[in-house]
């Protein structure tokens, strides 16, 4: 039983990692990007690895997608100005 | 004594926090001693400990027990002492050559540089003298990091923050490969430690894929710092366009880390039963080597941005250290470790020499300048020496390095001239183009790198930048003295014999055993050795002249290769992962 | 063969997969609400886990997602979403699921546990949990 | 099974380079960066795992127990950190880049060449 | 290079790495095994120190230049990031203005503030005994902070956010580990040497420096979080201008 869910979660994470690459957009990335995230934390927690998972949830979850989500909103917002 | 082998690590991370703590109130000038202060304690404590042996240290005081312990050894040997008190000194001396050197530091952040250089060494003095596989994957990362900041500390300009972004995501990568490696590694072995992997690797020797495997990974993220082909793509873009004080960083010593880094693994963890067999390093080694050698010398010749020109020469000497490294014995490692020396020196004094034009001039193009250092005499002085120190002319430390490097094979020697004097001759061309007017001003229509650079400094400087130019004296003589100290010589001879001990490395680490280090013959000048350096300081000298009355065939020959220099970063992950690819090609080969 | 880890297997298949599935594709709306749904479940199965392992220290795990998850939620709702797109499809039944979901797995949960200091701690990620659905489902719905 | 863990470990960096040599935004290849270090961590939670071990943390259960390797949990620890850091790092100079390029996309960038 | 050229390298290069990875993959042990030598002998060391989280002795005790190293990554790349997302000459900075927010969206972040900076600090405190510890509890805190940006509004975070404490934190909890260290070596041990008493199995006070350290590493962590997106929001929300350079050149 452990072992399938070893599988299940390392399948999730597996193409989580491929979504995350095939999605071109940023911004679309960065949602594909957090659940690669959360699916690592779940593959952690089935390793028995739950410290490792924590970590995973808190960079993972919040921090990396607004680190990203802003750098986003910045490029863009530089792009619109040359435009004009 | 031994035990405060880590403060060379952790002095320089406390002066960084005590100057961005108290950065705020702090004046400039203070914060600016501050960093040097801390780094010249470094700098002495290394040399302390490095006068006094090989020094052993386990964090935390976790001792091996049996052979076994849970903790990670520093081990401070001859080499890695020798390149921690080589990088605090170079440090302390770009510390004070950039005193005041910037036009204005980040708005509150008065210590924000000094900070980065101060965790700058404290990243390469912690690789150089890690005894534990992952903890140098976190050192090379620490280093990484600060060089990508460094590298684009100018943000208002295009040129760093792209040059910066290459070096960020193929070193990144390149860790990232090194680190699966490890992973490999302790699969296998169950074991961090260099001295313990090895070991384990040597108890049941199983030559098979997973040690292959884990050899190339782990080296491709040390051949990524150390810029050899095809992973060499980030370097010139990152060397051209970080602050010149950062260039004498990166090429004098980060590299050359690199270099280290893939030593000491291959002759720690892989030289032993249970390694990769001699023949396929050497191979691996002197492929890539050659290869890098050629390549970096190529396009060094080609360029005309005095900064990318030198970065590439530094491409082309890291191969040259390769190549001694392939032969893999004793006297052949001194000799790379007297060149390693020697090139510090001359390339950082070369970049320091080069700061002084791009604050005079506002650049470092080699067109644009033509003929506008002749008031410069000093300076063009100190290119001069710097070139001739490049192209290996006796008696400087570089010179004799190579002396020792070559010997192993009878048609290497012909690689080492040809490479120095191509790389000395571009560098004497620009001193003869800059501070003599020589020729006419040279025109190219390829696309390239120009020069024109932003000037990094405070304002355009009337007078000459007097510690600058004595910083850059000082390199120069440093290089000199390099290959003139018969002692030390004599010390780096007994240091290459016990860098090269498999076996004996593990003994002093795991069982604590301090014997003298293996006697050997004291290597110093040969007649061939420096007859082959006074050639090659002659063809650079030749080729220069030629190449200033334009005698020589344009660089049209060279259009391939100096397209695939693209500057796209997709291109460098590209190769990085071809590289993977090559270098298991090599060890795999098929002998016979 | 442990219901719970059975339990967690299944939210793993039949919630998390979908949910993968929809945030790698279509407009962003609909991403969002996938990202929602793959928390809130998440954290069902950290729950699920911890009991299935037998080891009430995962149990941590579940609590960080209870609030991290919904703040996640909220910055893609804060810098993705357009303000006036309308509702993305999906949203009006993250409520409902969390809802449902959530005391299917909490009362189970604190019924074997039984009363003490674990079970307080599975009512406050379950009230966390509630909350963060409502929170986040207004955020995303706000259009 | 036995292998599995590994392949995907392999399979998560080959993809994540893959992502990183095609990517036509600089965004996008710092994401397939982290993607690519992922790696990493799966491969080495999977060499420490212990079948039928738990977590090696004995606040809630008996120090005699059967427990997966924590020297693996410790390293995979200090990787994810490094990769928070250098994806931060690596967007503070995307932002710049795209600040005096005026683009994202790698293929526009013509400053550094031969 | 053309396209082409660059997908049939990558190509090429992909194959042998792949082929590389299969080759040794099948030489591996196999997965779930029972041989961990290093492992068994830190649970060992942990136990004897009386850490009950394994993982946080290794972090903190048996391997901490590790997390020395780790710790000075992050100090490093945040002050890189404050380096490079610093206001350029030819920037100026504008006050946002705060966007609406549903009246249930701020309620909710202000009952969630307090609740994840608690969850947060029971995180860092607990570290030595359950999962948890100085990294991940630090970001929870900086996280919770935040939620006053992505529940309520800019201004209201930036009124509890006066930054150079939070740099002065970042730098107190790199130093605090710097010297934590030394007092090792001044207690006649080694750098990093656990030299406190190792108190009682399972309490909060057991494990020697490991809990110091611990609190070290959650206060830098915290606070270069902070820092760190800071920078990013102050980029994003704040600084406008700064394509000067190329207006020039154009």
């Amino acid at each position: 039983m452990a072992d399938v869910l070893v599988v299940l979660a390392l399948m999730f994470v597996a193409a989580a990692a491929t979504a995350a690459v095939l999605n071109r957009d940023p911004a679309r990335q960065a949602v594909v990007l957090s659940l690669l995230g959360l699916g690592l934390a779940v593959a952690f927690t089935v390793l028995q690895a739950p410290d490792v998972g924590l970590s995973q949830l808190g960079v993972g979850s919040a921090l990396t997608p607004l680190m990203i989500l802003l750098t986003v909103r910045k490029v863009r917002k530089g792009k619109g100005r040359g435009r004009e | 004594m031994d035990r405060f082998l880590p403060l060379v690590v952790a002095v320089p991370l406390l002066g960084a926090a005590l100057l961005v703590g108290a950065g705020r109130r702090m004046p400039r000038i203070v914060a600016e001693s501050v960093g040097c202060l801390c780094a010249a304690c470094t700098a002495g404590l290394a040399l302390v400990l490095l006068a006094r042996g090989t020094a052993v240290s386990w964090v935390g005081g976790w001792e091996p027990y049996h052979g076994h312990s849970v903790g990670i050894v520093l081990v401070g040997d001859r080499v890695g002492l020798g390149l921690a008190a080589l990088t605090s000194l170079l440090v302390t001396a770009v510390l004070v050559y950039s005193w005041h050197y910037f036009d204005e530091p980040p708005r509150g952040h008065a210590g924000a540089y000094p900070a980065l250089v101060l965790l700058f060494q404290a990243g390469m003095c912690g690789f150089a003298v890690t005894g534990d596989l992952f903890d140098a994957f976190v050192f090379f990362e620490l280093m990484g990091v600060v060089g990508y900041a460094l590298t684009g500390y100018r943000v208002e300009e295009a040129r760093p923050v792209q040059g910066a972004l290459a070096f960020g995501f193929v070193n990144s990568l390149g860790g990232y490969a090194s680190l699966l490696g490890v992973g490999l590694l302790y699969a296998r072995t169950g074991e961090l430690g260099m001295a313990q992997v090895g070991r384990q690797l040597d108890a049941a020797p199983r030559r098979d894929a997973l040690v292959v495997a884990a050899f190339v990974l782990v080296l491709t993220g040390f051949l990524v710092k150390a810029a050899a082909v095809p992973f060499h793509f980030w370097l010139p873009d990152a060397h051209a366009v970080a602050p010149t004080p950062v260039c004498m960083l990166l090429s004098g010593v980060m590299v050359e880390l690199g270099v280290y880094g893939a030593a000491r693994v291959h002759f720690t963890v892989f030289a032993g039963p249970g390694g990769v067999p001699a023949e396929d390093v050497r191979r691996l080694f002197l492929v890539l080597g050659v290869a890098t050698a050629l390549v970096g010398a190529a396009m060094c010749w080609q360029q005309r941005h005095v900064k990318r020109l030198l970065a590439f020469s530094t491409v082309s000497h890291t191969g040259l250290f390769l190549v001694g490294l392939a032969a893999g014995t004793a006297e052949s490692v001194s000799g790379v470790c007297l060149y390693v020396l020697g090139h510090a020196g001359a390339k950082a004094a070369l970049f320091a020499s080069t700061g002084v034009l791009l604050d005079r001039h506002g650049s470092v193009d080699e067109c644009e300048l033509h003929g506008r250092g002749r008031d410069m005499r000093g300076v063009g002085v100190l290119f001069a020496v710097g070139a001739f120190a490049l192209a290996g002319l006796p008696p400087f430390g570089t010179a004799l390095g190579k002396a020792l490097a070559e010997e192993h094979s009878p048609w290497l020697p012909v690689v080492f001239v040809l490479v120095s004097a191509v790389t000395g001759g571009a560098v004497l061309r620009v001193t003869a183009h800059v501070f003599l007017g020589a020729g006419q001003a040279p025109r190219t229509t390829q696309p390239e790198t120009r020069g024109d650079e932003e000037p990094e400094t405070e304002e355009p400087a009337w007078r000459l930048p007097r510690p600058m130019i004595a910083v850059a004296g000082l390199l120069l003589a440093g290089a000199l003295a390099v290959g003139a100290v018969p002692a030390l010589a004599e010390e780096v001879g007994a240091a290459a014999r016990a860098f090269t001990d498999h076996a004996g490395y593990a003994a002093v680490v795991l069982d604590g055993r301090r014997g003298a280090a293996p006697p050997g013959p004291a290597a110093w000048w040969t007649p061939t050795g420096a007859g082959l350096g006074l050639l090659s300081a002659a063809l650079a000298t030749g080729l220069a002249a030629l190449a200033v009355r334009r005698a020589l065939p344009t660089g049209r020959w060279s259009a391939p290769l100096r397209r695939l220099h693209s500057g796209h970063v997709g291109d460098y992950v590209v190769w990085t992962a071809a590289g993977i690819g090559l270098l298991s090609a090599l060890v795999l080969w098929p002998v016979g | 063969m442990n219901p719970w880890l059975g339990g967690a297997a299944l939210l793993l298949v039949g919630g998390l997969g979908p949910s993968l599935w929809a945030a790698a594709s279509g407009g962003a709306g609909r991403r969002v609400v996938a990202q929602n749904m793959a928390t809130l479940l998440l954290c069902l199965v950290f729950l699920l886990l911890a009991q299935g392992y037998g080891r009430t220290a995962y149990v941590d795990l579940a609590l960080v997602v209870a609030v991290l998850g919904p703040a996640g939620t909220l910055v893609f709702a804060r810098l993705l979403l357009d303000r006036d797109s309308g509702d993305p499809p999906g949203a009006r039944w993250l409520t409902p699921v969390v809802a449902v979901a959530t005391p299917a797995t909490v009362i189970p949960l604190c019924i074997v546990t039984g009363p003490g200091r674990a079970t307080v701690k599975l009512v406050v990620i379950g009230l966390l949990l509630l909350a963060g659905g409502v929170a986040t489902t207004r955020a995303v719905r706000r259009g | 099974m036995s292998v599995f863990p590994y392949a995907v470990a392999g399979w998560i960096f080959l993809v994540g380079v893959y992502g990183l040599a095609t990517s036509r935004n600089l965004v996008h290849a710092v994401g397939c960066l982290s993607v690519a270090q992922s790696a990493t961590y799966v491969l080495l939670l999977a060499v420490g795992y212990r079948r039928g071990g738990t977590a090696p943390v004995f606040s809630d259960t008996p120090t005699t127990a059967s427990v997966v390797d924590p020297v693996v949990q410790a390293l995979a620890l200090t990787d994810v950190v490094v990769g928070a850091t250098v994806t931060a790092l690596l967007l503070a100079l995307v932002v710049q880049t795209a600040k005096r390029h005026g683009t994202t996309d790698p293929d526009e960038l013509h400053e550094l060449k031969g | 290079m053309s396209r082409r050229v660059r997908m049939g390298v990558l190509a090429a290069g992909l194959l042998a790495t792949a082929a590389l990875f299969v080759t040794a993959f099948l030489d591996m042990p196999h997965f779930g095994g029972a041989w961990h030598p290093y492992g068994d002998r830190a649970v060992q060391a942990s136990v004897n120190r009386r850490t009950a989280n394994t993982v946080s002795a290794v972090n903190f005790d048996q391997r901490g230049f590790d997390t020395l190293g780790e710790e000075s990554i992050l100090f490093a790349s945040v002050l890189g990031t404050v380096v490079l997302l610093r206001q350029a000459r030819d920037e100026r900075t504008r006050a946002p203005r705060p966007g609406p927010v549903p009246a249930a969206l701020r309620r909710y972040g202000l009952v969630a503030l307090p609740a994840t900076l608690l969850i947060g600090l029971y995180v860092i405190a607990h570290g030595q005994l359950s999962p948890g510890g100085g990294f991940q509890g630090g970001v929870v805190v900086a996280t919770a902070l935040h939620l006053l940006y992505i529940a309520v509004d800019y201004p209201a975070l930036e009124r509890i956010r006066p930054l150079g404490l939070y740099e002065v934190g970042d730098a107190v909890g790199e130093a605090a580990y710097v010297v934590l260290g030394v007092a090792g070596l001044l207690a006649g041990s080694a750098y990093l040497a656990n030299v406190l008493p190792f108190g009682t199995f399972n309490t909060l006070s057991s494990g020697g420096t490991v809990p110091l350290l611990n609190a070290a590493v959650g206060l830098e962590v915290a606070s270069a979080v902070v820092v760190l997106l800071a920078r990013f929001l102050v980029q994003a929300l704040e600084i406008e201008g700064g394509d000067g350079g190329k207006e020039q050149a154009a």
